[in-house]
């Protein structure tokens, strides 16, 4: 998934390598905006009584984002056999 | 990539009106918004958005391998 | 969001024209498609006991539509920070 | 234009197909539908397209700005 | 749906129809990936306690499969006014 | 087409993500996974793959017309 991924053959051409470039920046918007969502989900009181986050609805968005990161890490790794690790 | 960023941005807003409208909008019997449910749309617009932020911000730390602990 | 934003430069050229012609054709496909989707669940009855759509359905979709549309402008004024009025 | 209106075609037969799917199905000891599910189905399909012209007529006055009480 | 379409005229370029080819192939990817999602949620206990699939969830996902798929056929037929049967 | 091929695997890739977190996680006490949680991920995981597998030999069968029994 790194931009200059030790897999990569070196001949591969310039377009190729642009829509690899695109892919990748898909993913990694995709990535965010899941997560984005899965811990608004998980953290985030949707009674909504005030406009701003409180320290609990905080201190859960930080330790979600982290385990979202690790989950992610596990299942890359799982799919790519386990040769490299993604991102 | 600057079309990317602008597909997203208008996909975020789709997705952040259908959240908002499912979280607060709960009674048909009149056309227009009821108070309590604009009050509601938009303290759910305003957390989301600290919340999207706060996310980018912990994302970024960790897409550059900062380490962190509990 | 229209197409003849006052908040447009007037010497974009043709490509970023269309993409933003595009985009904004996109955006509204997708609008249309949730909105069928949010009211579908919220208004229909999914026991499917007949073909027919009911007079409390009907003017539930209704009242439905109007109400996600002004969902729509209110997120689309904060996002936007106020300034402009997106659709 | 015509291939958005395509894929967008498209898209909502996929989303037709998981939704009437998920309503109507619910069990799993034979491998073929039954008379009641295939029912189920056909009624869901019907309401779906009629419930979408509607909203599509909104949607159009909405857009054009028609004034609407409630 | 199929590629040598009788309602489609002999007359169209190339182009068109490689967008066609190319819509034909996404909606089929998305056919797929729906259905995997789909006969995921019916079938599998989501509590984890082995990592393989036991024989009542291999069952279930054949006849999921399998009902996925005439659902969708119906839906093709409905939507195409039962001219022609996709797929 | 191939370009397809690698755009689904992403997204592919994403929704694993997605469902074996929130089929997973539940506590957010700590910022680490604890042990549970990670072989639930790993099952999961597994348990997805083989299906998406099974499901696709399946779906292959149908697309060629395979005449089936109960």
């Amino acid at each position: 998934m790194a931009a200059n991924n030790p897999g990569v053959p070196a001949s591969i051409d310039k377009e190729t390598a642009f829509t690899l470039a695109q892919s990748e920046m898909e993913y990694r918007v995709e990535l965010f905006n899941r997560l984005v969502h899965t811990c608004f989900n998980k953290c985030v009181d949707r009674r909504y009584k005030e406009n701003e986050l409180n320290m609990g609805e905080n201190s859960c968005i930080d330790r979600c984002t982290a385990k979202y990161w690790a989950v992610n890490n596990i299942v890359g790794q799982m799919i790519s056999g386990g040769q490299q690790r993604p991102m | 990539i600057e079309n990317l960023q602008l597909r997203d941005s208008l996909r975020m807003y789709n997705s952040l009106t259908e959240r908002c409208f499912n979280d607060c909008v709960e009674s048909f019997t009149r056309k227009s918004l009821q108070k309590q449910e604009e009050t509601c749309v938009t303290r759910c617009v305003e957390k989301y958005m600290k919340h999207s932020m706060r996310v980018g911000m912990r994302f970024a730390e960790l897409s550059q391998g900062a380490a962190t602990s509990d």
